[in-house]
Formats: C-alpha cells, sequence, structure tokens
C-alpha cells in the first residue's frame, strides 16, 4: 500500500512529517496553555470571592 | 510648525550628536564590508549599491528612537499634544526633521564612499537619485515606528524589528535603481516606484504616527 | 442574533465552548481524509515526480497564512472602530497561528523546490514574500508581549497591522520585481476560476484546504478563549487590589 | 469663560479612579485639588485637558483655551531662556510678552543655556512658559515642586495679578499652601468604589 514514493521519497515525507509535527505542536501548546490558564483563573476568582464573602 | 522644525534642528546641531552619528555609522558600515568580502574590485562593484542602500537604511534606523524619547521624557510630548499644533503635524515635521538630520547627510556623503567600494561610474547618478527620493521614507516610516514604541522600556530594539519589515519596498526599490544604473540600463521604474512610496509614506503615516502618539500619551 | 452579541467575552466563552470540540474533530478528519488521499491514492506528476504530493501542505498553509493576516487586519479594523474587546483579542490569538502557518508554508515550498532549483532556498518571489510575512507577524507579536496595559497594547497593535498590510502588499510585489520567479504558477487561481491541475489531484486539495481552515479557525477559538481568561483574570487581580 | 466639569468619571490604566467629579470654576478663580498621592489627581488633570478620553461625564471649556503643564515641564537643556520662551510662543502663535521675564525674575538669565541654570531656575523657565503662551484655562500638576518659598510666593503673584486677574482660570493639584484663597475639593470621597462600572476591563468581570 505504501506508495513508490521514487527518488524524492525523503523530501516528501520530510515535508509531510515536518509539517504535521508542527501543526501538532501548535495545537498542543494551545490546548495546554488553555488548559493552564482555565485553572489558574478558578484559582483566582475563589480567593476573589473569599475577599469579597 | 516651522518653529518645532527649527528647534529641533538647533536642538540637533548643538547637542552635536544628530549630523555625525548617522553619517559616521554609514561610514563605518561600508568600510567593514570590503574587510569582511574581500578586496577584489568585481565582486565589489556589483555587490556596491546593495551595500550603500543597505548601510543608508542601518544609519536611518540607528537614530530614530531619539525622535521621540527625548521629548517623551522631558514632558514635551504632552505638552505639544494640548497646544494648537496637531500631533499629525508634530509626527510629520519629526520626520522631516530627521530626514534633514540623517537622510540628507547620508545622500551626499554616498557618492564619495561609491569610490571606495568602485562603483560603475554611470551609477553615480542613479545612487544620488534613489537616495535623495528613498531617504525621506526612511525618515517616516521610521517615524511611525518611533511612535509605535516611544513609551516602552526597551523600545529601541522593538522599534527595528517593527521597522525593519516596513523598509524592504523601499530598499528593493532603491538598490534595483541603482543597479540598473550600473548596468547601463534604463532605472526609472524603480526610481518612480521609489518617489511613490515616499510620497505615499509622507501622506498617510503622519496619521498613523499621530494615533499611536495620543494612545502611548495616555 | 447579531454579530455584536459576541462583543461580551462571557457571550462569546458560553457559544464557542461546546463547538470547539466538534470542530476540532471535523478538522482533523478532513486532514487525515485529505492527506491520506493525496498522499497514497493520487498519481506521480510526470515532471516533479513524487514532490507534488507536498502540494496538499504547502497550498492550504499558505492560504491560511495570507487569511490569518487579513483576519486579524479585519480584527483590528473592528476593535478600532467599534472598541470590541473579543476582536483585539481574536487578532492577538491568530497572530501565533499564522506564524506556523508562515513557517510550514515556507518549509514545504522549500522543500518543493529543492529538487528543481537545486538548491534549499531560491530566493524564490513568493517564497521570500512569505519570508517577510514572517517577519511582519514577529513584529506583530512582539509589539503585543512589548506593552502591559492591554487597551494600548491593541490599539498600538492595530495600527501596526493595517500599516504593515499595505508594506506586506507592497513588498509581495517588489519582490517580484526583484527576481523574476522560479515559482509554480497557482494551482487554484481564485480569481480565473480554471483549474491548472487535474481533478485527481483537486479534490484531496479542496479537503486538505477545509481541514486546515477548520483547523485554524479552532485554534483561533481556544486561543481567543484563553486570552479572554487571561485579561479576567488580570480584571479580578487589579480590583481586588484597589 | 467658565469650566464647567459633569460627573466625571476617569480610568487609569483601565480601571476607574475617580467617579462622580462635578464642579464649576467661574473666570478669575483657581481651584485646588487635595487628595493622598495616588488617589488620582494627575489622571483627572489629564483628562480635563484632554490627554486622555474620561469614561463619562462632559468637560466643558472654550475651544483652544486649555494648557497643561506637569512638573516635568519639557525644558531642552542646549536653548537658552529666551529661546525656549520664543518657542513656546510660536507654537501658541503669541508674541513673547517681556513682563514675563521679570514677572519669574529671568531677567538675568536671558542668554544662559538652560542646562546651566539651577533645578528652581528651570522650574522657573517651565512656568514662565505658562505665561507666554496666554492660554486662559490651566491645568497645573505639581507646579511648585522643587521651588524654594521665594520662587512659589512668586509664582502665586504672577497666577494672581496676571492669571486670575485677568478672567483666567486654573485647577491645581498640590500639597503646597499657595497662600491664595481659593475653594478646594477634595477628591477622596469620589474616588471610585472598587466594583465600579465604566472601565474597559469591567466586559471582562
Amino acid at each position: 500500500m505504501i506508495p513508490d514514493l521514487g527518488i524524492y521519497a525523503v523530501e516528501v515525507t520530510s515535508a509531510y512529517v515536518l509539517s504535521i509535527s508542527l501543526l501538532i505542536t501548535i495545537l498542543v501548546l494551545s490546548l495546554l496553555r488553555a488548559r493552564k490558564i482555565r485553572a489558574q483563573l478558578l484559582k483566582v476568582e475563589a480567593s476573589r470571592l473569599l475577599n469579597n464573602v | 510648525m516651522i518653529s518645532l522644525l527649527r528647534r529641533d534642528l538647533t536642538l540637533a546641531l548643538r547637542a552635536g550628536g544628530g549630523f555625525g552619528l548617522g553619517l559616521a555609522f554609514f561610514l563605518i558600515v561600508v568600510i567593514l564590508v570590503p574587510f569582511g568580502v574581500g578586496p577584489e574590485a568585481t565582486v565589489l562593484s556589483r555587490i556596491a549599491p546593495g551595500i550603500l542602500w543597505v548601510a543608508a537604511l542601518l544609519a536611518a534606523l540607528l537614530s530614530l528612537d531619539r525622535i521621540f524619547a527625548l521629548d517623551f521624557e522631558d514632558g514635551t510630548l504632552p505638552l505639544l499634544a494640548t497646544s494648537p499644533l496637531p500631533l499629525e503635524g508634530v509626527a510629520l515635521i519629526k520626520g522631516i526633521a530627521h530626514w534633514i538630520i540623517t537622510g540628507l547627510p547620508l545622500t551626499l556623503a554616498a557618492p564619495a564612499l561609491g569610490f571606495l567600494l568602485n562603483l560603475e561610474t554611470s551609477a553615480y547618478v542613479w545612487l544620488l537619485a534613489s537616495l535623495a527620493l528613498g531617504t525621506p521614507a526612511l525618515s517616516m516610516i521610521g517615524t511611525f515606528g518611533a511612535a509605535l514604541t516611544v513609551g516602552l522600556r526597551r523600545g529601541g530594539l522593538l522599534m527595528s524589528l517593527l521597522v525593519l519589515p516596513l523598509y524592504v519596498p523601499t530598499l528593493i526599490f532603491g538598490a534595483e535603481a541603482v543597479r540598473r544604473g550600473a548596468l547601463g540600463l534604463d532605472a526609472t521604474t524603480p526610481l518612480l516606484m521609489l518617489a511613490g512610496i515616499t510620497l505615499f509614506s509622507f501622506a498617510l503615516l503622519p496619521f498613523a504616527a499621530s494615533s499611536a502618539l495620543r494612545v502611548n500619551l495616555r | 442574533m447579531s454579530i455584536w452579541e459576541y462583543a461580551n467575552p462571557k457571550k462569546f466563552i458560553t457559544i464557542t465552548t461546546p463547538l470547539v470540540p466538534w470542530i476540532l474533530g471535523l478538522a482533523i478528519a478532513c486532514l487525515v481524509v485529505g492527506l491520506v488521499w493525496g498522499f497514497f491514492l493520487t498519481p506521480d506528476d510526470f515532471r516533479q515526480g513524487s514532490t507534488v504530493k507536498i502540494i496538499y501542505l504547502h497550498v492550504p498553509a499558505a492560504l491560511m497564512a495570507i487569511n490569518a493576516w487579513f483576519m486579524m487586519l479585519l480584527a483590528s479594523l473592528i476593535w478600532l472602530v467599534r472598541r470590541h474587546h473579543v476582536s483585539a483579542l481574536v487578532a492577538r490569538a491568530a497572530a501565533p497561528v499564522g506564524i506556523v502557518m508562515t513557517l510550514i508554508t515556507l518549509i514545504t515550498g522549500a522543500i518543493w523546490g529543492q529538487p528543481m532549483w537545486g538548491t534549499w532556498w531560491a530566493w524564490d518571489p513568493r517564497l521570500t514574500s512569505f519570508l517577510i510575512l514572517f517577519l511582519f507577524y514577529l513584529g506583530y507579536i512582539a509589539l503585543w508581549e512589548a506593552i502591559e496595559d492591554p487597551d494600548t497594547a491593541a490599539d498600538l497593535t492595530s495600527v501596526l497591522c493595517i500599516v504593515g498590510s499595505v508594506f506586506a502588499v507592497l513588498s509581495r510585489y517588489a519582490v517580484n520585481f526583484w527576481n523574476q520567479g522560479l515559482h509554480q504558477g497557482t494551482s487554484v487561481p481564485v480569481v480565473t476560476g480554471g483549474r491548472t491541475i487535474s481533478d485527481v489531484f483537486f479534490v484531496p486539495l479542496v479537503i486538505c484546504m477545509m481541514g486546515f481552515g477548520l483547523l485554524f479557525f479552532v485554534l483561533v477559538l481556544i486561543r481567543t478563549q484563553t486570552e479572554i481568561r487571561v485579561r479576567r483574570m488580570r480584571a479580578i487581580q487589579l480590583r481586588m487590589r484597589s | 469663560m467658565k469650566l464647567i466639569v459633569t460627573d466625571l468619571s476617569v480610568a487609569r490604566g483601565g480601571v476607574p479612579v475617580l467617579s462622580g467629579v462635578s464642579f464649576t470654576v467661574q473666570a478669575g478663580c483657581a481651584l485646588l485639588l487635595r487628595g493622598p498621592n495616588g488617589i488620582g489627581k494627575t489622571t483627572l488633570l489629564r483628562t480635563l485637558a484632554g490627554l486622555q478620553p474620561a469614561l463619562s461625564g462632559i468637560v466643558s471649556f472654550p475651544e483652544e483655551a486649555g494648557a497643561y503643564a506637569s512638573h516635568t515641564d519639557g525644558i531642552k537643556e542646549q536653548l537658552t531662556v529666551t529661546e525656549s520662551l520664543a518657542f513656546w510662543a510660536n507654537i501658541y502663535g503669541t508674541k513673547l510678552p517681556h513682563t514675563v521675564f521679570d514677572a519669574f525674575d529671568l531677567d538675568g538669565l536671558r542668554s544662559r543655556l538652560v542646562g546651566t541654570l539651577s533645578a528652581g531656575q528651570k522650574r522657573r523657565v517651565g512656568l514662565a512658559r505658562l505665561g507666554v503662551i496666554g492660554r486662559k484655562v490651566l491645568f497645573l500638576d505639581e507646579p511648585t515642586t522643587s521651588l524654594d518659598r521665594f520662587s512659589v510666593k512668586m509664582f502665586t503673584n504672577w497666577l494672581w495679578n496676571d492669571h486670575l486677574k485677568q478672567g483666567g482660570i486654573a485647577v491645581i493639584a498640590t500639597h503646597v499652601d499657595l497662600g491664595i484663597d481659593a475653594p478646594e475639593l477634595e477628591l477622596f470621597p469620589l474616588r471610585s468604589a472598587a466594583n465600579a462600572g465604566g472601565g474597559s476591563d469591567e466586559f471582562f468581570l
């Protein structure tokens, strides 16, 4: 099933690997940052309720 | 408006740093290049237009952040903002002042340095023309960059990062005009484009610069 | 529900949170289908051999890189005109995604061109204009990071984005002027609508484009939500301190 | 010639600082702003002068009549005293009134470079600028910092005789007792509540 990539196999695969890994990194970084900030926000909101109460 | 220009020029003259700084830097960069590239005349003459233009660009960039920073620190900017002189006028005058202090000397000194890089004789006219048309654009775009970063801590470095991409069209057309001049080809189209960029910058960028100033004065 | 409903950040979050998983799933599906189809099932090009398969990454990424900048331009204009807080944050959120798309375009473009041009980087005009776009993105993100007060940052970056767009388009044509260009003609000329590539290559390409578009959209949504939460934290802390 | 401020609220860095500020200053009168440091005196003065937008409320005074001056008053070291004042006169399109030199006791320093003056003398040149620009409504932020007692007296004389007597208006934020009888506005009660609305951050709360 693997297609015969001919003499340019290295180029094509490296392009795909590099690009897909870049996409995955930006996705993972964004999701991690989202979770981290969401956690911090909950902590800040909790402390805010404490102060106002 | 003229009084602001006159004051800026007298300040630059008296402070001493103004005129000499840009010119000295331009001289040093052009002289350094052969040490890096090697003395072969053919190589040097081929890259001379590019070197002269990049050196002129860097020299203009060097003295940009002083445009607003001095007035920002000693409180002149808020006073100018509340004066009858519109901020757009202030930005325009600062651009012109920067050009007279840095751009003009560069343009006049460039042919002399052309000899160092043994530029083709036919290119000197085009070098003068392209610098005369291009350096005002460098000053005005730079003034916009300076206005953007006037209040920031390490604004100087950030300003270079913001301004250099904006310089690319001017650099391309400027160096292209000189290169075509050197080869004896007709260089009017790049010169026209260069003049277009300069006129565009002087027409619209003062508004962008003044809105950035207004935000930074808040 | 008019677009200005999204002005309220809290409402923006409540509306977009349920959408994110769906769009993400759809984006990944499109990408997988498009790339697999393009990589495995399409024949080689007689001239370029298998390197033509890079088209499925290069063209969509390039499209997204340019659209990202124009979306940021639109968001900046909305911010300047309507003081619409979310649109300023959308512009800030889109920049890193845009810069990744530009990076992918540069890498795939260089790799794709290497066999034909003989060098890894041949200063081809179209690739070079993406290099310049990369510098614009860098400056834009750096300006956002350099300013503490969010409102000042939003104003200044909007002005930079508007001026930058004009000079980016200018550079696009200056670069063409500067080097005749070895780039392949546009594969999908939007204006003329005609196609220079045959059907068998075309369908996976469109799927890949949808995949990249959806991925870009969901990334911007996620990052915008995060920016809103950062602003919310800052606001609460400021109020608690004062 | 009146300065009317109705229900003004100002913010600093997106957080409301003062709200509900209302007062009217008739021609020939001054208003002293009192309040602890950081209450928002400078922010209020900058908003009145138009350097920054207010959150809400209206500030009304005749067009092109306002002028702002803070203790950093834009003195260039390399210009002489006359050149500095002439510059500001040109900018504001007024003639350089020679009375201002003796009003601020700068007569002997006319051709001296500002860089060679003492701190007190520099401040007097800064304040002399107010006399030169001929603006009726002045917003002064701590005008008397680093001024010796004698200079403060001179400034108040100028303010009283050459400005207020001629129908001028002045809003001054200061801790020093200027010795002129003018109403005072205590800003402490006007500071915004912790959760006051209107700040650009309010969207995010």
